[in-house]
């Protein structure tokens, strides 16, 4: 949401981006967040789990922040790019309506265990937490009705990981693909006997 | 022995008035909602997965596939979030562009909305008249890109194509005959008194109530809340547009009509006053021909014509992006649907699916 | 931003359904419009320029033999993978033209990224036609060769 | 003995096969009608394929619905399953058979019928089946049975949706059969008769049609206007049209008590639905509109110009000109049936409750008070 910013004029010098919110809850809890820092002109503020739901209530109520929207809540599956750190991060955009600014949070999940459900701050946050749910497979703590969203109730994989095959399972589609003639597919109900 | 249980009731997946494949579970005490219960993900394609294994350039059809009734809103989002990513900026011309297509969109898929919402409640002739309507605006879009509903118009940079000649007119047509066809919606619903008894004090919902649960667009600003990107963020070129933002006073289901109906002849001035402004020029900055934008992540919002859309777009320096994530209004709208029909009939039910306009191609993505 | 206003029914028109009349008055009115609809099958839709349908191959009397220089670009931009080409070098000239060329219909989304990608010159070897009548009995039939993409498909007339 | 057989029997059952043929007939095109009227008035054409501008189309209909499968849902009783359709069926035949077609009865000279040598004595032929003198409690009577029809339709799916469609018809049905009845009262009042022959022979006595009863000369105070309006809205309701079709509000209930029907049975109940349409139309015009009398009837000097159109086939050509004002009148009133089909959105369940209860039923005790009023000081 970098829109916050002024139109870059032609040749004139990158101003360094600020936001009052991240000012402000660098200030009033400097140990809850773990690395702070600008992307593209929009400030991104990481928190360890522990420290979730106390941040996030402050920066609803804060009169300095009053983030009443949440504007998106997501997962991401970093497995790839930190492999030997927590697997996923949720990602949290809020906006205020009153002073129109926006703000990141992130926070990072190892594979298996919870994040704290911000449900209780924000009630959108219950079908999001529920598609991250049922994409990544992060768990929400406190989460009044944390099962799958989108997938099928017996589906046992979460799609949006990066092992998770592109294409989809074959058992999951009901059909297993076999090379044919003139390196054409052909698709078949039964599983293909391994040679 | 006698005894009186709840009535539960499978409202969808197939039924007619549930705009696509939503189920509903609803339990009923009489024709009264005890509870009800959206169960989505029946059109879910994945959306966000191709996202992450196509390049930038081919991810833009799928943006089309979301939200299929306005098509260009989901283009612009999506392609802002390149721009912002790579750091270009759509030649000026191609910004009026977007902003004049992009508000057609709006008038198209409000026209959906109205026509669908009519329909469920009985009015049959509005259907029609609105798909009329719309028909000459995806003539107009059809005229410009070649789709009517998959436009795949924008690209990172500015425009595909630029108008091509007699568009501006059509288009000038178009606005000018519109107000009247609105006001013959106005005499068959807005003061009928059916359809004000149908729709006053249905589904009410507080102004605060509605920012919690991330109702955005048109639901949230009939509850009195005023925000909208267009203004609180502007993006292309609508700061130098005049507009009002339309607001509700109730927050019931005749607000809303109310609202979207106003934003319908807001964004018909828009349009009038962007072709007016709209400057000579190329269409199309220099942009690579492979998009590879430098790691980082942005989100962006728009101001789409059922709420705020949103692209989170994380990218590793590749050609595609480590985490595409579309936020769609939908989705979130629909997730009030419980705490809006509690309490009411059968009937409103199917108004109130109406009202919260939802495209389950944008919920399920 | 301004509150919308929201009407009240007046005594005078609560009484004597004025706006139910008015509402009856506005549908007698339309009875005598000019249908907007179109008689499909007999009666076809006009086609505007862009208008993107589905994509075939076409040649050009400035260049010689094949425009296809089988480069690739189109298969590797399409969204769903829709096309396969294999080239053979040229018959006449330098450089390579296409041997194979098959075109799935049965995945094609419209989306027109090929046609933009084209490179060759001086129309795009491969374009969105006009034709936009898809249904085939065979879903063999929706998978095209080369020789099939060239010719133009036959339009059946329905008179009645 | 011989007489009485015929003239009580063979010329009933005549034209009880006559008024069935041109009643499944006048439904078929009641259908073709609805679908182009509405059609037009959606700035489009409407069914188009089947004759000339679609004019074949319900004999298409008809042979799709005989040809189609007859599908019964496995939970289903499928006794009544069956049956319900031809309870919904018979009581909307029955009605007609106090209907007055057109006034004047003609005589048929004794004649022999060629090849048996039957000799059938000379008898006179009128346009209804049965003039029973209380014609419209008939009517009253028996057009309600028809509800027994749809609840046991929606009961016997064994369907959610058929069941509340039902429950909602059956309420609604019951409520309107009220006001229905309150603003019949009125022109029982006037008439003096509840036969339905006598009701157009005293608007005939009176000079005018009962619309237009203007008591102590005063143009201004119709009640029958009133009358007209509660019937007219009482009987849309009956007949679950438009505005309040809720039983079968398709966009809440999918298709309302007959969702689990297809095939003849669901014809029959389409059948019953438009016969009833019909049976209101022709109630209004027979009441209200002056019956089989001209349209210009009560206009000074204008009252029996066109009593006649075919004076030289004398009484006949009275009875088919009569017939022809009938039919007119109908075809208007389902025009303005169809029209509020085309114009408005649909009620919800309670509204069209508290509508009946506490809008129409008041108004039509006042209306026949009013009326009642008028009348004594007329004297």
């Amino acid at each position: 949401m970098a829109t916050t910013e002024p139109p870059e004029e032609n040749g004139s010098v990158e101003q360094a981006p600020t936001s009052a919110a991240l000012d402000r809850l660098l200030a009033a809890m400097p140990d809850a967040v773990v690395e702070s820092e600008f992307q593209r002109g929009a400030p991104i503020a990481r928190v360890a789990p522990a420290r979730l739901l106390e941040v996030m209530t402050f920066l609803r109520d804060d009169p300095a922040c009053r983030f009443e929207l949440l504007s998106d809540l997501c997962g991401m599956d970093l497995g790839m790019v930190r492999p030997d750190g927590e697997r996923f991060d949720v990602v949290y955009h809020l906006y205020s309506v009153e002073h129109s600014h926006v703000l990141t949070v992130k926070t990072a999940v190892a594979d298996g265990t919870d994040a704290p459900s911000v449900t209780g701050i924000w009630l959108t946050a219950n079908w999001h937490e529920r598609e991250a749910f049922d994409m990544f497979g992060i768990g929400f703590a406190g989460h009044p009705d944390l099962r799958r969203i989108l997938m099928p109730d017996e589906f046992d994989a979460f799609p949006l990981r990066k092992d998770f095959p592109l294409e989809g399972r074959e058992k999951d589609h009901g059909y297993w693909r076999q090379p044919g003639d003139d390196d054409r597919y052909t698709y078949v109900a039964e599983p293909p006997e391994k040679k | 022995m006698l005894g009186t249980r709840e009535l539960e009731i499978n409202l969808g997946p197939q039924h007619p008035s549930t705009h696509g494949v939503l189920r509903v579970k609803l339990k009923l005490d009489g024709e009264t909602i005890v509870e009800s219960d959206p169960v989505i993900g029946y059109l879910h394609r994945g959306c966000e997965k191709l996202g992450e294994n196509r390049n930038y350039i081919q991810t833009e059809v799928y943006t089309d596939r979301m939200d299929y009734i306005a098509a260009i809103n989901e283009n612009l989002v999506y392609i802002e979030a390149v721009e912002k990513l790579l750091g270009v900026e759509a030649a000026p011309r191609a910004q009026y562009m977007r902003v004049i297509l992009a508000e057609l969109q709006r008038i198209a898929s409000h026209l959906v909305w109205l026509a669908t919402h009519a329909l469920d409640i009985g009015a049959m002739s509005v259907f029609l008249y609105c798909f009329r309507e719309r028909e000459a605006i995806l003539d107009l879009i059809e005229g410009y890109c070649g789709a009517r509903l998959t436009t795949n118009a924008i690209r990172a940079g500015g425009m595909r194509l630029d108008f091509p000649d007699g568009w501006t007119g059509a288009a000038k047509d178009f606005c000018d005959e519109f107000p009247a066809r609105l006001k013959e919606y106005d005499t068959l619903l807005k003061t009928n008194r059916i359809w004000m008894g149908r729709t006053k004090d249905i589904g009410v919902i507080s102004g605060e109530k509605a920012l919690s649960y991330g109702i955005t667009g048109p639901c949230l600003r009939a509850s009195g809340v005023n925000y909208d990107v267009r203004k609180a963020m502007p993006y292309e070129v609508y700061s130098e547009m005049e507009f009002d933002v339309p607001l509700g006073s109730v927050g019931d289901t005749y607000d809303r009509y109310l609202v979207r109906l106003e934003e319908m002849r807001q964004s018909r001035l828009i349009v009038l006053q962007a072709l007016a402004k709209m400057p000579e020029g190329p269409v199309m900055n220099k942009v690579p021909k492979r998009i590879k934008p430098p790691a980082g992540e942005v989100y962006v919002v728009n101001e789409g014509p059922r709420g705020e859309l949103g692209v989170y777009l994380v990218s590793n320096g590749t050609d595609t992006a480590e985490r595409c994530r579309f936020k769609s209004p939908c989705f979130v709208n629909l997730q009030a649907l419980p705490e809006l029909a509690k309490g009411h009939m059968v009937a409103d039910i199917v108004a109130l699916i109406g009202t919260l306009d939802i495209v389950l191609g944008c919920i399920d993505r | 931003m301004s509150v919308v206003q929201r009407p009240e029914l007046s005594l005078w028109k609560r009484l004597f359904l004025v706006e139910l009349l008015q509402g009856m008055a506005v549908t007698f009115r339309h009875w005598w419009r000019k249908p907007t609809t179109e008689q499909y099958p007999k009666e076809r839709p006009k086609i505007l320029p862009r208008f993107r349908g589905i994509p075939k191959l076409q040649d050009h009397p400035d260049v010689e033999g094949i425009l296809c220089i089988a480069c690739n670009q189109c298969s590797i931009i399409c969204p769903d993978d829709c096309i396969t080409v294999l080239g053979e070098p040229r018959t006449v000239g330098k450089g390579k033209q296409a041997k194979v060329f098959i075109l799935d219909y049965e995945r094609c989304c419209l989306c027109g990224l090929c046609e933009e990608v084209c490179p060759t010159t001086p129309v795009p070897a491969i374009f969105m036609s006009h034709e936009y009548e898809l249904a085939r009995y065979k879903r063999v039939d929706l998978m095209n060769d080369m020789k099939e993409l060239y010719e133009p498909q036959p339009t059946k007339e329905y008179l009645k | 003995m011989k007489e009485q057989l015929i003239q009580y029997l063979a010329v009933p059952m005549l034209q009880i096969a006559a008024i069935i043929g041109v009643m499944l007939l006048c439904v078929m095109y009641l259908v073709l009608w609805e679908r182009k009227l509405i059609a037009f008035m959606q700035v489009r054409m409407g069914p188009m394929r089947v004759g000339y501008h679609g004019l074949l189309q319900p004999i298409a209909d008809v042979v799709k619905l005989l040809l189609k499968e007859d599908v019964v849902p496995k939970a289903a009783d499928r006794w009544v399953h069956l049956i319900s359709p031809i309870i919904l069926m018979i009581p909307a035949l029955a009605c007609f058979a106090v209907i007055p077609f057109t006034g004047t009865s003609f005589e048929v000279g004794a004649f022999t019928i060629p090849l048996v040598n039957y000799d059938v004595p000379a008898l006179t032929v009128t346009s209804w089946v049965a003039d029973l003198n209380i014609g419209l409690l008939y009517f009253l009577a028996i057009s309600s049975l028809g509800v027994y029809g749809l609840v046991l339709a929606g009961w016997s799916s064994n369907s959610k949706y058929s069941m509340l469609g039902s429950l909602r018809s059956a309420a609604q049905m019951i409520s309107y059969e009220v006001p229905l009845g309150l603003s019949i009262v009125a022109i029982l009042m006037l008439s003096g008769t509840a036969s339905l022959v006598g009701i157009v022979e005293a608007q005939q006595e009176a000079g005018h049609w009962w619309l237009f009863w203007a008591p102590l000369g005063v143009p201004l105070l119709w009640p029958q206007f009133i009358g007209l309006f509660l019937y007219f809205v009482a009987a849309v309701a009956e007949t679950n049209r438009a505005p309040f079709d809720l039983p079968e509000a398709e966009t809440e209930l999918v298709a309302g008590f007959h969702t689990e029907y297809s095939g003849m049975k669901f014809a029959f109940m389409f059948l019953a639905e438009y016969l009833n349409m019909i049976l209101a139309a022709l109630i209004v015009s027979v009441l209200f509109l002056g019956g089989w009398l001209p349209v210009t009837f009560g206009i000074p000097g204008l009252s029996e110009l066109f009593g006649n159109f075919l004076p030289f086939l004398g009484g006949a050509g009275a009875a088919i000109t009569g017939f022809f004002w009938l039919a007119l009148k109908v075809f208007l009133v389902l025009t303005v049936y169809l029209w509020l089909r085309a114009t408005f959105p649909r009620y919800r369940y309670d509204q069209l409750m508290s509508l009946g209860w506490k809008w129409l039923i008041p108004m039509g005790l006042a209306h026949v008070m009013v009326t009642a009023l008028f009348m004594l000081l007329r004297g």
